[in-house]
């Protein structure tokens, strides 16, 4: 039985090395500004936590290996090795306190992108068996039973059922031909079930084909958490085929973060091809449905509202305008926060830290920078459109016993919804 | 190497050549090293093209935005004043103007020298501050190298060398001239295998992370 | 009395030279030896009781220049004084005699002086190890004549850029070997008096200063008298506060140069080059290269004439540089062409055999 | 970069070429040297030939000095032109060699230069002088021209 070793880690972080990775390295100055950037950094005023410092590992195998003048030094052995014990002391730099939100590379002046490093470093981690061990048991459980939290069908059989009731409506499975195969995450499905009932409703106010697929329902993918292709390329060809499958034209990625980048930006890479079919988040579709004039609403949310955007949903995806035109629908008194769109703070709890228990504190850390920023504004609920992001949001604003209620994007949508004649 | 004048045109002639040699070659091989090894094709669907976003990071992220400058305005103020100090008195000097005609075959008006002494001594000033920064600051302690102590070192010794040779503080002249030479011929040699590659590859580093930005829909 | 050992006040009186005469004389000297008018008493004390050394002129591979120089020296009754004062012994330019009469006098002069007179060499000289046939006199070789002379010289003044510091015949390729005096006399004092030619004030300055006060003048690290090489010709230029200004001409002609701008785009090397042109001038005080409107050439420092083109300003490099960094860009395109092939030969070599991670192995980590 | 001409940034030169020779803080330090007779009786000589003078700088001094009452030629090796300026105690005293070429050029600040003095050795020999003048051979006392 193979297992995973610092040998194979190297070769995994040596198989990410590309230009952009050597352009980078050669471009930083040690300047600092990433860390102005990390929540992390920022809420604990911890050197080590600098965001360029945590691809280290990453940098020592470009410059011994992938420069003449890197590789001369190294048959010297003037050039810092990547050994097993670093890996295992920068596990926490990589994991606990990086959320891959990408705000450094928004800011840092040379134009490194260190999240995508942090992306390609993790490769080396998990390769070399130095990733959390929550990570491991999600991608574990994702790719034996399905889903991260080990989530089957039934469960989700047994939400459909309350769904149809409540409303009236038919909640589509395996329907071939149709518009829209509607993916959903587990988080949702435990934690925040008026996510189905929302879609459900909106759908059917819009006349969208749309349905579910037993073959594959989750768009959650572990494997870009942790930072593994071959876990990652497992789980989105299983969203492939089930699309493939049903024949639909588009893939709806739902209320979440790290599925939307998983499915959109890295699944064709990891499969290798175009997909056959097109890949939106679910805000996409609702704004786009608002604008084609179907979608129609009536009466205002009053109290004072402001938004979170998630990262993989607005820096990273460029989703920024369409849940303004979403949210100023429905509310008449919302009031943005004050670093938003492609500048807003990261919640704390992204790229998998959420499922990294160890991370714990760190990550109610990085709350804090976001806890700043409601309180500049002081709203009286706060709406967003990542499962993670919300309970992050509510975890911690109860934390600090703040008393915002946090509102889910599409369910506020379908509130409002005017009932079909 | 005795005397002033051997050294002057000990500078001036072969270790100028030595200098040039190893700075083109080093540096040509450091950017082949980065385009040969290119990037892997992309199957996402784009949102943007990645030409447009890519050029336009090159120069906007030359701009801190606001909150970056409002959580470290050292960096970006004083970041700005060196660099743009440092680049005026290297292509506004009317004598350096002389050594890029005698190099490229054609140069530009200057600026005159009273001007250009003003902004050499403003940027020793804003240099040593930045070394007094790296020195305290909590990240840029602990990211530091030796080697960005070395690279701050040479840019000071070139910028200094030439603000007294210019001054004629150091007698004779030909050492101090010689001096600022041999510190500037250090400073090519030093390029190509120091962080100093940043004056070439910032560009490119911009341009990939604006054409993935851009890609995704986001201008940065 | 012979002439030899009278001293230089019982001289210029038997000459009628009246008081007011001799101190209009060291008033001269002390403006030639650019010391300050305040010495004048202090020189005329010491000229008083000089005695008068016998000078033995030696000339090798030179051009005449510098004894025009000398000879051209606008104040002929203070060289006359001096060169009769000084008893020029051998000079086999001015001196009337030739052929064993020269040598026979050169001989006697060495002889009655031993260890005392003064030796004036001008234009340098074939090296020891280089072949002595390039430059001979009377049959005798330029080291030879040289070493020998040395000998018994109380100290040697080297006159003109070629016996300071090699001059035109050590420039490149140097065919004859040519070295200059000071790196073949160790054991005399010796005074360079560069420039090509120097400044005539400047040969009388250092005779009168030796004549004077009977000992070397305060010297710079070339052994160059300071009073005349002490300060660049940059720090004395009248047209300085151009050059602070950044006004410079920009050719020969354009408005620049008709306004007297400075010349450092056209080459001047005022302002590495330490000599007296700025003050004391040139032709009786008429005129300096600057103030003619051309660059000042740096012929009193070493290796002048291998410093690189005279109109290329100070910051050009002296090689053909364009073709190294083409060179040099070729071969930095091959050799980093194939650090970088090699690289992305890794790469995907290293992409290839990447081990994919399996779900057995992650949960062996459980 | 040809725009960098438009840049408002010139170097003033005066035009009047009067004003940044280096006549001017020569006659600063005549100046000075003035006071210190004045105060200290102390005379000071100024040797203008180690001044970098620029083109016409030597005339605008001397011209800024201009000619007083006194004007003296002293023949010994060549003329030797001494002349007070337009300023009192301020004189300027030119010597020449036999072919008139200007051996050097001073100013001097004092009640009266050193070279019009008589000079005390000339003192020495001058009764010997006179005496020669007045029996040269025994005879009647003859006057010699």
């Amino acid at each position: 039985m193979s297992e995973l070793t610092l040998e194979r880690g190297l070769a995994a972080l040596r198989a990410e090395i590309d230009g952009p990775v050597a352009a980078f390295f050669s471009s930083c100055v040690h300047c600092g500004i990433c860390a102005t950037a990390c929540p992390f950094y920022v809420e604990t005023g911890d050197p080590k936590y600098t965001p360029i410092l945590k691809v280290e590992p990453l940098r020592r195998v470009w410059k011994s290996e992938f420069t003449l003048w890197g590789r001369l030094l190294s048959t010297l052995g003037l050039t810092k090795k990547v050994t097993d014990e670093m890996l295992a002391e920068w596990e926490e730099l990589i994991y606990d306190s990086c959320s891959m939100c990408g705000r450094c590379s928004l800011v840092c002046p040379v134009g490194n992108d260190i999240q995508a490093m942090v992306r390609k470093t993790r490769e080396g981690m998990v390769a070399s068996g130095h990733a959390p061990e929550g990570l491991i048991a999600a991608s574990v459980r994702a790719i034996q039973t399905g889903s991260p939290m080990g989530l089957q069908w039934k469960t989700l059989q047994v939400q459909i059922e309350h769904v149809q009731s409540s409303t009236g409506l038919e909640v589509p499975v395996d329907k071939a031909g149709v518009d829209y195969l509607a993916m959903l995450s587990s988080m949702e499905v435990i934690n925040f079930p008026e996510y189905l009932e929302a879609i459900t409703k909106i759908f059917d106010h819009a006349g969208v084909t749309w349905t579910l697929s037993t073959q594959c329902f989750e768009a959650t993918n572990a494997g870009i958490q942790i930072g593994n292709k071959d876990v990652a390329a497992l789980l989105v060809q299983r969203v492939v085929d089930a699309a493939v499958k049903l024949g639909v034209k588009n893939v709806i990625s739902p209320e979440c973060g790290h599925a939307y980048t998983a499915i959109r930006w890295e699944g064709p890479n990891l499969i290798g091809k175009p997909y056959p079919f097109k890949v939106f988040h679910i805000i996409e579709v609702l704004d786009e449905l608002r604008a084609a004039g179907r979608i129609k609403t009536e009466g205002m949310e009053t109290d004072r509202l402001s938004m979170h955007d998630p990262c993989n949903l607005a820096r990273k995806s460029g989703v920024i305008d369409q849940q303004r035109n979403l949210m100023n629908l429905v509310a008449d008194n919302f009031v943005e926060l004050k670093e938003h769109g492609k500048y807003q703070w990261c919640c704390g709890a992204g790229g998998g830290v959420s499922s990294n228990e160890r991370a714990e504190p760190l990550k109610l850390a990085a709350f804090k920078r976001k806890k700043a920023q409601i309180e500049e504004v002081s709203p009286a609920r706060m709406v967003t459109m990542c499962a993670t992001c919300r309970t992050q949001l509510e975890e911690g604003l109860e934390e600090f016993n703040m008393d915002i209620p946090v509102v889910g994007l599409t369910e506020m949508i379908a509130d409002h919804l005017v009932e079909k004649a | 190497m005795s005397d002033p004048m051997d050294f002057l045109l000990w500078t001036k002639g072969p270790a100028f050549e030595w200098a040039i040699a190893i700075f083109a070659l080093g540096l040509l091989a450091r950017l082949l090293e980065i385009f040969v090894i290119g990037r892997r094709p992309n199957y996402a669907e784009p949102r943007a093209g990645e030409w447009g976003p890519g050029m336009r990071t090159v120069f906007t992220r030359s701009i801190a935005d606001p909150g970056t400058f409002k959580s470290a305005p050292f960096n970006v103020v004083v970041g700005w004043i060196w660099h743009v100090g440092f680049l005026i008195v290297l292509l506004l000097f009317i004598p350096h103007l002389e050594l890029i005609k005698s190099l490229l075959g054609f140069a530009w008006p200057g600026l005159p020298n009273p001007v250009v002494d003003l902004v050499t001594a403003v940027t020793l000033v804003a240099l040593v501050a930045t070394l007094v920064h790296r020195l305290t600051h909590p990240v840029k302690k602990r990211i530091s190298t030796v080697e960005d102590y070395v690279v701050w070192g040479i840019t000071f010794l070139v910028v200094l060398s030439g603000y007294l040779a210019y001054h004629r503080v150091i007698n004779p002249y030909p050492l101090a001239l010689g001096l600022h030479i041999l510190s500037a011929e250090i400073f090519l040699i030093l390029l190509p295998f120091t962080k100093l590659t940043h004056i070439f590859t910032t560009v490119i580093a911009r341009w990939y992370n604006g054409a993935s930005f851009g890609r995704r829909g986001v201008a940065s | 009395m012979t002439k030899a050992n009278k001293t230089l006040g019982e001289s210029l009186r038997e000459h009628g030279v009246s008081r007011r005469g001799f101190l209009k004389f060291c008033a001269a000297t002390a403006s030639m030896m650019a010391l300050p008018p305040s010495m004048v008493p202090a020189i005329a004390a010491a000229l008083e009781k000089a005695r008068r050394p016998s000078v033995i002129w030696l000339s090798f591979q030179e051009c005449t220049g510098c004894t025009e120089s000398l000879t051209r020296s606008h104040s002929p009754t203070v060289e006359d004084l001096i060169l009769d004062v000084i008893s020029l012994d051998y000079h086999h330019t001015l001196q009337a005699a030739s052929g064993d009469a020269a040598e026979a006098a050169r001989e006697q002069a060495m002889k009655e002086n031993h260890g005392s007179y003064l030796l004036i060499v001008d234009g340098s000289l074939p090296g020891p190890d280089s072949n002595p046939g390039y430059s001979t006199i009377a049959g005798i070789s330029n080291y030879d004549l040289l070493m020998e002379a040395v000998e018994g010289a109380a100290a040697v003044v080297a006159v003109g850029t070629c016996a300071a510091f090699g001059g035109l015949p050590a420039a490149n390729p140097n065919p004859t070997g040519a070295v200059s005096v000071m790196d073949l006399v160790k054991d005399k004092p010796v005074i360079n008096v560069s420039g090509c030619p120097p400044v005539p004030m400047v040969i009388t300055g250092v005779l009168a200063h030796y004549l004077t006060f009977g000992k070397l003048p305060e010297l710079d690290q070339y052994h160059r008298p300071k009073a005349f090489f002490g300060q660049s010709i940059h720090d004395r230029c009248y047209r300085r506060p151009f050059y602070d200004k950044g006004l410079f001409a920009e050719s020969f002609d354009d408005e620049g140069a008709k306004a007297g701008w400075c010349l450092y785009r056209l080459g001047c090397k005022g302002p590495s080059t330490y000599n007296a042109c700025a003050t004391m001038r040139w032709n009786s005080g008429t005129s300096w290269p600057v103030e003619s409107g051309h660059p000042c050439l740096g012929c009193s420092e070493p290796r002048f004439w291998d410093a690189g083109s005279f109109y290329a300003p100070l910051s050009v490099p002296t090689g053909a540089n364009g073709g190294t960094i083409l060179a040099a860009g070729v071969t930095g395109a091959i050799v980093g062409g194939a650090v970088a092939a090699l690289a992305r030969k890794q790469v995907k070599a290293e992409r290839a055999d990447r081990q994919p991670v399996t779900v057995d192995e992650l949960e062996q980590k459980l | 970069m040809t725009g960098l001409h438009g840049i408002p940034v010139r170097s003033e030169t005066p035009a009047d070429p009067a004003l940044r020779g280096n006549a001017i803080p020569i006659l600063h330090e005549v100046r000075h040297a003035l006071e210190r007779l004045i105060a200290t009786g102390e005379s000071t000589c100024i040797d203008l030939s180690s001044i970098p003078f620029g083109p016409g700088d030597e005339e605008r001094l001397t011209a800024g000095l201009g000619t007083g009452e006194v004007r003296a030629v002293i023949d010994a090796l060549g003329p030797t032109q001494v002349h007070e300026t337009a300023i009192p105690g301020v004189w300027l005293v030119d010597y020449h060699n036999a072919e008139g070429e200007r051996l050097a050029l001073h100013i001097e600040i004092a009640s009266i230069p050193e070279i019009l003095r008589t000079q005390p050795e000339d003192l020495a020999t001058a009764i010997a002088a006179l005496d020669a003048r007045l029996e040269p051979d025994q005879g009647a006392p003859r006057l010699q021209s």
